[in-house]
Parts: structure tokens; C-alpha cells; sequence
């Protein structure tokens, strides 16, 4: 096993990470940029390398100076988390020939799957579906008309050139089809300069789910079960579950969907933890989306229904460890939720809030995990990703597991700073949610009819009081009239220390 | 001294609940028997999930600021992060109603639009399109 | 299923309960005594009652203030948590009387198993072994011979009268046993003026290993397994664990004393949640030692192991619900470990310390459980009992479980008064704990081996550097010279507010 | 201005690390890329889970109560919790060693042995057997 090992990213996941090396009693070194220096996941290893200025690709993007950080600190393995370098297949080759494990898949696999047309390729033929259509442009509507019919309708035509919307048409059936690729083709070329347009299978209100895979250098692989991610704005997912809703109904597309999952990652040469994320749609049909070759924010829902601990396993499996299970072995047990805490405003369009956290209270409790890279006093900074921490909870069934994200997310106060954290409740709370049915539109459409809290009479009262309370001049420093303007006064007293 | 409060605009009669401090700007009140939690946010108090904008007369603690996102009055918008401003969608003397997006500023890699809190009339627009902002500046002005 | 549930407790286990009702949707009552207002377990629910003055039997144990609280709220059921009134079987019988349903065991299994003898009895006919030996005095060295020999050596000779050590004699071979059942005889005459003895098997080292059983007012009960309690100071449990070590050697021992605690619990009329303590000799031969008939402190540990939510099944079995799982579905994964969190000092022979809370951190994390009943600011009244929090971590193994703890303590700060949490990582760590060679001489054997923690001289140079920095005057209001001085400036401004 | 330090006794020179304040008496320390964490409490620090009696030479701050847990001179012993003293074993001008026990104090239902924390002469006992102390209380005061 590794004696030391280098951890090139920040936050929580670089949080995460030291404490599974502690737990492995593996030495971990921190490295940090100029805004990071009290970032906690400096204080929660046991060396810490300044590697740069704030700007990510003079610190947490730069190849050369964490190369550097680990021949210095003599770490002889770098994590590289999520997010910076955990997908660079350039990283990964640079370890690779400075002799420094890559806790990771080999940077072949990471090329291969990298690009998203080769991995469409490589998953297609390893076997797993993806989404039927044509890549290229077509010539006309004849062409047109025979893919749409080998994917089936209804279908997309999209712009090659586009994006944005310009150039799009849903066709519904058959007959629609000229007249749409007619009116695609001069949007596309009136927005783009190019008329070219294809085909792609429409699945109507898909459903993001992912499927987490893991395996060893000496040929075992094993899934881990589905992530259902449909809770997303502008493709960045809110919040996550395992299992997904999808399964109870469909109890052998879990299986399914796994062993496609391992088709694909073995036919890129895989190894370690990667996750290969489907379109499904409601009657269970997935679809290749791509392949994300690292550890995912959100593996904690995973560990917390098997019990394996994801990254403890990359760790072992790096060092040339083999998988302790076996397929038949994994299991899944009860429901977990993830939330993720955000600094920003969902009353304000979701507008980014850095800033000093003046007041933290985390929630704690049964069957609640809390992965945070934060603490009272720090200072958000706004060079990185807003993520403050991931709220996760377990419960027996997804029904409990969503009740007791809501008294956790109750209990959860990030003071000085806006927070998303009041976004989750009524989406827990939502019908919609609470039957399971999910699509990749959901958030979108929560948010269209989602109600503002009600406030009663004598909550508005309360406010008014705690207002006033809040507004009083200081309890005088000497004498206690009674107990709790005491204690009022030696808060303060305590919080000057 | 008797102070008017007001929550989200309207003036209210406080509770005569049972209060302690429970950490910096946390207050646990009880009243009747109901056990509230009020927090301290920004400009506004937070209590059972909700946020609640509150204004007291006293201006040294809870004035001025709060009047920004009441009911009525004058609306300053401001950039609460450095960041660019890509897009600039209202002009003086327009009217625009709650919800209306009034300018779109890039942050952390993001574009965010900044909508109106309420309906009134533009009666200040203080940045053009492609200016970089600091945090705290003041964008548009909305009264009504 | 209730409306309305009143909690009659306080501190982190009035916590639990209330979070407990919060996912079951069931409005939760508080009661609090003159020093609790402000304490977490009021904050943490619907409604509050204030019922008396600090010392308990004005308050916690006042069986009528409680009950008053109950019917003026309308709160159909009382949770009593554990320790107050929790097994006291009036308090049980009153709230019957009252028709309000009391969340454990009828009053009637609850007399019962609250006498030491009478329980011993009902166990002894249940079939479920007991320490041999006889409870009454010996009249001469003959009848000892006879009770010693059914007994089987080792036997211990006590006093009837007796206690601390007095009129207590080992006796390991036949041939020593008049000699010393006259010594012990005159030596109890001469210390209680009564000079009768009695003779129990000794069991030598044993552990003091727990079952948890639960059942159904409709005849339906099973068992959870076991906790590990061995390692304990004055018979007041510290650290605990699901599975215990000796299970793995012995696999069937669980589903032995399973069974055994769930005949002497039927055998009491008992059903809710209930423990039956036993002492278990190194061979794995159990004794029943008494039962607890309430939550035990230490329920997280199964419920980590286990997955289930022993507080809730508590609350759906009063209200008449059934178990919903049968024996041959409960499974146990990986293992457990709690820390018990005192305010008292280690180094001060356990010198209770109260106060107030200057600064608190607390640890979180993948397989972290924190069950606290305080918050930064808060003051540890010196009424009560002063455990603050339960720390309990899972993990795959016993190992990485012990590991996990580790680092959890680690991150685990609570300023202004002292707490035991800086005794638990040399326990840890210990290699007779590791080996799972436990007693219930563990404790007083490891703090006498225990070595001092390593001071290196660099750590001496940085508390020095520390010192200094902590005794340097605040930073100027304005102005910044570099980064950290402003953190330091600004998180004080920021601790102010 | 140069200050002495003494840790457990022992006059150290201070490291010269880089030094983040990251919590009310909580500092984050860097020496050569290792990383500690140094928190004050009460009248010690605490460091990677060692206690070490720390004093400063400067009285305002870390003087007179580091004192009290340091090696040699004058230790008091302080009640820490309001208790009555049930057993009191040692008399003004005995010898007494590290470890040993000085009286006993009862408080939240559990007596409790208050040890001496060094070898030295008692020069002081302020209090009998049954009386009730307050917190903070000069119990014993040893010196050597």
C-alpha cells in the first residue's frame, strides 16, 4: 500500500479524500492555491503544498506544479477527485511516466472515453444502446426520412453547426418529416451559415441515470447499482437517489443496465471507479450518454445503499488490490438521498454567493451525512465552484429517506452567505417527486409551480419580536437579570474568545 | 420605546413569545407553547422555512437595507459578486413587472440574469453592456 | 399512527426522538425544566412545556407535572428515551391509567423485570442461563462445598450484607474452600455485623455483551444481535459495539442468546424495545445479568449494523403496528463503534465538567453518526447527567470502523469545558482492543498501561508559535497586510455579528 | 518584542511556521509543509491530541493560570464545579508526588479524587471536610 499520496483538488472532495487516506493510515498532501491556505481540506491532511495563485490553471489545473508537489513531498500516488484534472488524460499520462500512481483509470481509457463521439462509438460496439441517429448531416429529406425511420418516431432534427435551439424540429410522424427538415435546414442556415442537419431519436422526458462501476487491473469488474440524476438545472444535477424510483417497477433493468455499463467501460480498457451515465426513458429503455472516468460527486448515495466505500476501494485497487467482491455479492439496502449545497440564490436565478460564513449549524442524526468542505468563520471564494457540501441521507425506504432530508435540511443553517439549501425541501415535499416520476425537465417544471411558503399570522408575529430582540442594544457586560438575557451576554462574551 | 415593525411591508403586532438568543443571530421563541426558530439572514429573518423581509423603524440596525427588496419604495439592484455584465435588457423610465429579467451578469463561470423583485419603473440604470462590476455595486434602480 | 408525541427527556436522546417524529410527520412536545429552555431538544421541537425547577424529581421525574403537559398539549403518547422515568413502572401504569400510551413495555413487564431477583427467576424459568450460585446465605463450610460444586470453580464467596470488597474471597480448588468461607464469614461479621456469605460462579474476565430484542403487541418479537459493552469505568458503559469480536469466532453464539433474551422476554409479557444484558465467559457460556426494559443509549450501534430505526419501530409498535420484518429478514453489515462524549475530565479521575461551550466542531462524514444534544454557546447544566453527544461510526469492518473513529475524534473540537473525547483514540488504537480481547476489566487495565501521547519537539515549537499568536493583540480594525492577518481580522469582525 | 515560551516547563523556541487563525483559539500551522492544528484550551493547547501547558511570559494573556499546571512552582487546586468535599487527605506541609490524591470532592452524584498534578510541600488548605465549594474554589495550594 501506497505510505503516502498526493490529493490534487479542494473542497469537500478533497476533504473526503484525507479522511479515507486517515483511515488507511496513509500519509495525504494538500496542495493549495492562494485564496485556500485555511480551506479546511489544508487543515484535514497531514502535509499541504502551496502550489499557485487563485486562477485554477495556475494551481489546480497546473500538470507541472502537482507533479512537482508530489516528487517534493515524496507522495508516490495522486487522487485527483472530481472536477481539474480527474478527466485529463494528459494528467494521468504525466504520472504515468513520473512513476506516480494515477488513482484513476489508466489515460488511455480517459482518452478513449473522452471524446464523446468515440465513446459513442466504442459503447456501440461493445453493444450498448445509444441513442439512435445519424451524426453527420443529411443529404435530404429521402435520407432524412429513412433514419428517422430506423430510429423510430418521434425524432430531433438538429443543426450540426448549432445549438441554442436555432435549427431544431421535433417530428412526430413521418408525414411531418419534409416539411421540418425543409424549415431546420434554412433556420440552420440563416443562424449558423450552415444548412446541414440530422436526425436523432427523441426520447420524450428522459430520465438521467447513471450506472457506477468499478474495477481492478487484473480483469474484475463489478457494478454497483444506478444513480437516478434527473434532478437537474442546465445540466448540472441538484439532487441524487439511490436507488432510482425506475427500478421498483423494474426490478431486472438495475442488471441491465449494469452489465451494459460494464460492456462499455471493458471495451475502453478500464479500470478503477468510473460511471457511465443512460438516458432512460419511461418504459425502460437506456441510452449511452458518455462516460465519466473518475470518481462522481455523488458516489456518497452509492456508498451509503452497498456499504462499499468507493474511494478506499480506488485507493486499493490503484496499489494493485483486487475487487473483495463479486457481483453476486453486491447489495442494496433501503434509500439514500443526496442534496447538494450550493452558494448561491435560487430567488435570484441561482446567482453565485461567495462570501464569509458568519454562522454554521450542520445537521447530524441517524442515517444523515454530511460531506462538507467548509466551516464557521471561512470564506467562500469565488474563483471555484460554488459547491459548500453534499447533504446525503439513508433511510429504509425512499419515502423515509426524503422525510429525514427535510428535518436534516431544517436543521442546516449556513449564515452570511445565500445558500440553495431552501430549494430542497418542497422539491422532497412535491407529489411529483414522491411518486418517483422523474425526468431530466423535472426542476424546471418544480420551479414553474412550486408555491411560496405559507407564512401564518403568528410567524410574521415571531419575526417582528425576533426583529426587535435582534435590533436591542447590547445586554449591559455586568449583571443577569435573568437567565436567558445571562446566557445572551456570555454568548457574546464566548464568541469574542 | 414602542418601534412599528413591518414584515414583507406590512406593519405587525410582534408576538409576546419567550425569547433567547441560541447562537449569533438565532433566536428560539416561544409562544403559547410553539416553539419557532428565527434566523438572522442578511436582510431578511428566516423562521420555519420561510423569508420573511422585516423592517424597524430604528434605522441603526434593520432600516435602509431592508427597504431593497420590500413591497413598495425603491429598489436597488446590486451585484452581490464581482462579474461582468453581458447583457443590459431594460432602459430608463421602462416599467417592468416582479420576476422580469432586467440584466444579465457573467460570475464564476455563469450567466446569471438579474431579475426585477417587484413591478415599478426603471428610474436608474448605472452600467453598460460588457462592464466589468464589483461586488456590492449598484446596478439598475426600480421604484413604483 | 399518533398526531402528537410527548418527549419525556432531555439531551441528545430527546433529540432523536424528536427527529424521529419529524420524518413520521407526528407533532412532538418538549418539556424542559428551569435550566433547559434554551437547551437543543426544546429547539428541536413543535411545542415546549415548561415543568418545573432544575433538580429532577421537580421536574424530569415528576410523573404528574408530565402527564399534565401531556393531556394540556393533546399529546396522545409519551416517549420516555432512557434513564428518568424511562423504567419506572408507576410512570407506565399512570400514563395507562391516563389513556395515554406510553411508547415501551407494558407497566407489568416493566415491575417485573425491575426486580434484580424477580427478573432472575423469570429468566431462570424462560430457560435462559443465569450466574449458578445461591442468592441466600450459606448456613456452614458443608453447604457451601455442595453449592460450590454445582457451581463449578472458580466461585466467588460474598457477603449477604455486603459490598466493596468486603467478606469477598476467590476460591479457585475444593481444598481452599473452608478456609475461606471462614475468613470471609468473619470478615463480613466484622465488617456489617452479619456474618452470612454466599457463593456465585465466578466468571472470569467476562464481557458484559447486550441483545437487543424488540416485539409487537401481536405476539411477534426477534432479535437485533448483540452489543459489545465490555469496556466500561464503575459500571457506566464508554465505548460499544455491533458485532461483538467474540462472534466472529463464535458465529452461533448470537443466534443463542438471541434466542435466550427473546424467551426471558416473553416470559415477562414483554413487547417494544428491550435489551437483555448478559456476562459471557471467554468459552462463550452466557449468563443473564438483568433487562433493560427501554432504548439503551447505546441503539445506534445496531442501527448502523442493522439498518433499522429502533426509535421508530418503537413509536409504530405503540401505536399498534407490526414488526415488519421476521427474524430470518434481519441482517447484520459491517460493524459499529460508539463513543460516549462526557463533560468530564480524564485526567481528573472523570471530574465532571460543566459550563458553557465556547466553540464547537463536530465531525461528519462517510460512516459518521453524531447523535448531540448541545451547540456552540450552549451551557452543560450541572443537574444532569453530563454525557453532551454519542459519537458512532460504521464501516465495513471492525477495523476500518475503529480507524474511522480515529479520525472522527480527530476532527471533533468542543472548547470551554473539558470532555473525555481525547481517552477514546489510545483505546482505539490499543492492541488488546484491536485483537477484540475484551472485559470488563479492559478499561481500569488500559488506563493503567496507557502511554502518555508522543510530544515531538516540533509540535512543542508549534504550540509555542500557536501561543503567541493566540496572546498577540487583535489586529488593527483596518487594513490588510497580507490574507491571513484579514482572515483573522474579519473572522473576528464576523464572530461579532 | 522577544517573549519567552515555555511548553510543559520547558522554555522552547517558537516555530516560525505560517500561522492562519481558522476559529475562535484555533490556529492552523504550517512547518515545512506540515500541516498542524494548535487549539487553545482552557489553560493548555492542544496539538495533534497532546496537552501541553503553555506559558507566555507577557502576563495579559497566557501568564498566572499557565502557572497552575506547569511543572514547578506554585500550583493551586480549584474546584472546576460547584461540590462539597467529602474527604480531605493531606495537611499543610506534607509532602506530597505527582498523582497523589489531595481530597475528594462530590458533585453531580459521582465523588471524584482530586489529585496532586506534581511533587511538591502543600502550603495551603482552604477547606474542611463537608463544607460545599463554589466553583473555582482555592482548594489546595502546592508548591516546589
Amino acid at each position: 500500500m501506497f505510505r503516502k499520496v498526493l490529493i490534487a483538488n479542494r473542497g469537500e472532495i478533497a476533504v473526503r479524500i484525507a479522511r479515507a487516506l486517515r483511515e488507511m493510515e496513509i500519509a495525504s498532501v494538500a496542495v493549495y492555491s492562494d485564496v485556500d491556505r485555511a480551506s479546511l481540506h489544508v487543515r484535514r491532511c497531514d502535509e499541504a503544498v502551496h502550489i499557485g495563485a487563485a486562477p485554477s490553471r495556475e494551481s489546480y489545473l497546473h500538470i507541472e506544479r502537482i507533479l512537482e508537489a508530489a516528487r517534493r513531498t515524496g507522495a508516490e500516488a495522486i487522487h485527483p477527485g472530481y472536477g481539474f484534472l480527474s478527466e485529463n488524460a494528459d494528467f494521468a499520462a504525466a504520472c504515468e511516466a513520473a512513476s506516480i500512481v494515477f488513482i484513476g483509470p489508466p489515460s488511455d481509457a480517459i482518452r478513449k472515453m473522452g471524446s464523446k463521439t468515440a465513446a459513442r462509438r466504442i459503447a456501440a460496439a461493445a453493444g450498448t444502446p445509444i441513442v439512435p441517429g445519424a451524426e453527420e448531416g443529411l443529404r435530404d429529406a429521402g435520407e432524412a426520412a429513412r433514419v428517422a425511420r430506423e430510429c423510430g418516431y418521434p425524432v430531433m432534427l438538429k443543426a450540426v453547426a448549432g445549438g441554442g435551439g436555432k435549427g431544431m424540429r421535433r417530428v412526430d410522424t413521418p408525414g411531418d418529416l419534409a416539411m421540418a427538415f425543409e424549415t431546420a435546414s434554412s433556420e440552420a442556415a440563416g443562424a449558423f451559415g450552415d444548412a446541414a442537419v440530422y436526425i436523432e431519436k427523441l426520447i420524450e422526458q428522459p430520465r438521467h441515470i447513471e450506472i457506477q462501476i468499478i474495477g481492478d487491473q487484473h480483469g474484475n469488474m463489478l457494478h454497483l447499482g444506478e444513480r437516478e440524476c434527473s434532478i437537474q438545472r442546465r445540466h448540472q444535477k441538484v439532487l441524487e437517489e439511490c436507488p432510482s424510483a425506475l427500478m421498483t417497477h423494474m426490478p431486472e433493468l438495475r442488471e441491465r443496465m449494469g452489465q451494459a455499463a460494464i460492456s462499455a467501460a471493458r471495451a475502453a480498457g478500464y479500470y478503477n471507479a468510473g460511471t457511465v451515465e443512460f438516458l432512460v426513458d419511461a418504459r425502460g429503455a437506456f441510452y449511452f450518454l458518455e462516460m465519466n472516468t473518475r470518481l462522481q460527486v455523488e458516489h456518497p448515495v452509492t456508498e451509503l445503499v452497498t456499504g462499499v466505500d468507493l474511494v478506499r476501494w480506488q485507493i486499493e485497487i490503484a496499489a494493485g488490490g483486487r475487487l473483495p467482491l463479486r457481483q453476486e455479492q453486491v447489495r442494496w439496502n433501503g434509500a439514500a438521498i443526496e442534496c447538494r449545497v450550493y452558494a448561491e440564490d435560487p430567488e435570484q436565478g441561482f446567482f453565485p454567493s461567495p462570501g464569509r460564513i458568519t454562522h454554521l449549524t450542520e445537521p447530524a442524526g441517524p442515517g444523515v451525512r454530511l460531506d462538507s468542505g467548509v466551516y464557521s468563520g471561512w470564506h467562500v471564494p469565488l474563483e471555484y465552484d460554488p459547491m459548500l457540501a453534499k447533504l446525503a441521507v439513508w433511510a429504509e425506504t425512499r419515502n423515509a429517506a426524503a422525510q429525514r432530508a427535510i428535518w436534516a435540511l431544517g436543521e442546516y443553517h449556513v449564515g452570511g452567505i445565500e445558500t440553495n439549501l431552501r430549494l430542497f425541501p418542497g422539491i422532497l415535499r412535491d407529489p411529483a417527486f414522491r411518486e418517483g416520476r422523474l425526468h431530466t425537465g423535472f426542476l424546471d417544471e418544480y420551479m414553474a409551480r412550486r408555491l411560496a411558503p405559507v407564512i401564518t399570522e403568528e410567524a410574521a408575529a415571531v419575526a417582528a419580536q425576533a426583529a426587535l430582540a435582534g435590533a436591542a442594544p447590547p445586554a449591559p457586560a455586568i449583571g443577569e437579570t435573568r437567565r436567558e438575557s445571562g446566557w445572551r451576554r456570555s454568548g457574546r462574551e464566548s464568541l469574542l474568545r | 420605546m414602542k418601534r412599528t415593525v413591518r414584515v414583507n411591508g406590512e406593519p405587525v403586532e410582534p408576538a409576546h413569545g419567550d425569547v433567547v438568543q441560541v447562537g449569533p443571530g438565532v433566536f428560539s421563541v416561544l409562544v403559547d407553547g410553539r416553539v419557532y426558530e428565527a434566523r438572522m439572514e442578511g436582510e431578511s429573518i428566516v423562521i420555519g422555512g420561510a423569508r420573511l423581509s422585516v423592517e424597524v423603524e430604528d434605522p441603526r440596525r434593520l432600516g435602509g437595507a431592508r427597504r431593497q427588496t420590500s413591497a413598495s419604495g425603491r429598489a436597488v439592484l446590486r451585484s452581490t459578486i464581482p462579474g461582468k455584465v453581458v447583457r443590459v435588457m431594460v432602459q430608463v423610465g421602462q416599467a417592468v413587472v416582479a420576476g422580469q429579467g432586467v440584466l444579465v451578469i457573467e460570475a464564476m463561470k455563469m450567466q446569471n440574469e438579474v431579475k426585477s423583485p417587484r413591478e415599478g419603473v426603471v428610474t436608474a440604470v448605472n452600467v453598460v453592456e460588457h462592464e466589468t462590476v464589483a461586488s456590492g455595486s449598484e446596478l439598475v434602480v426600480i421604484e413604483g
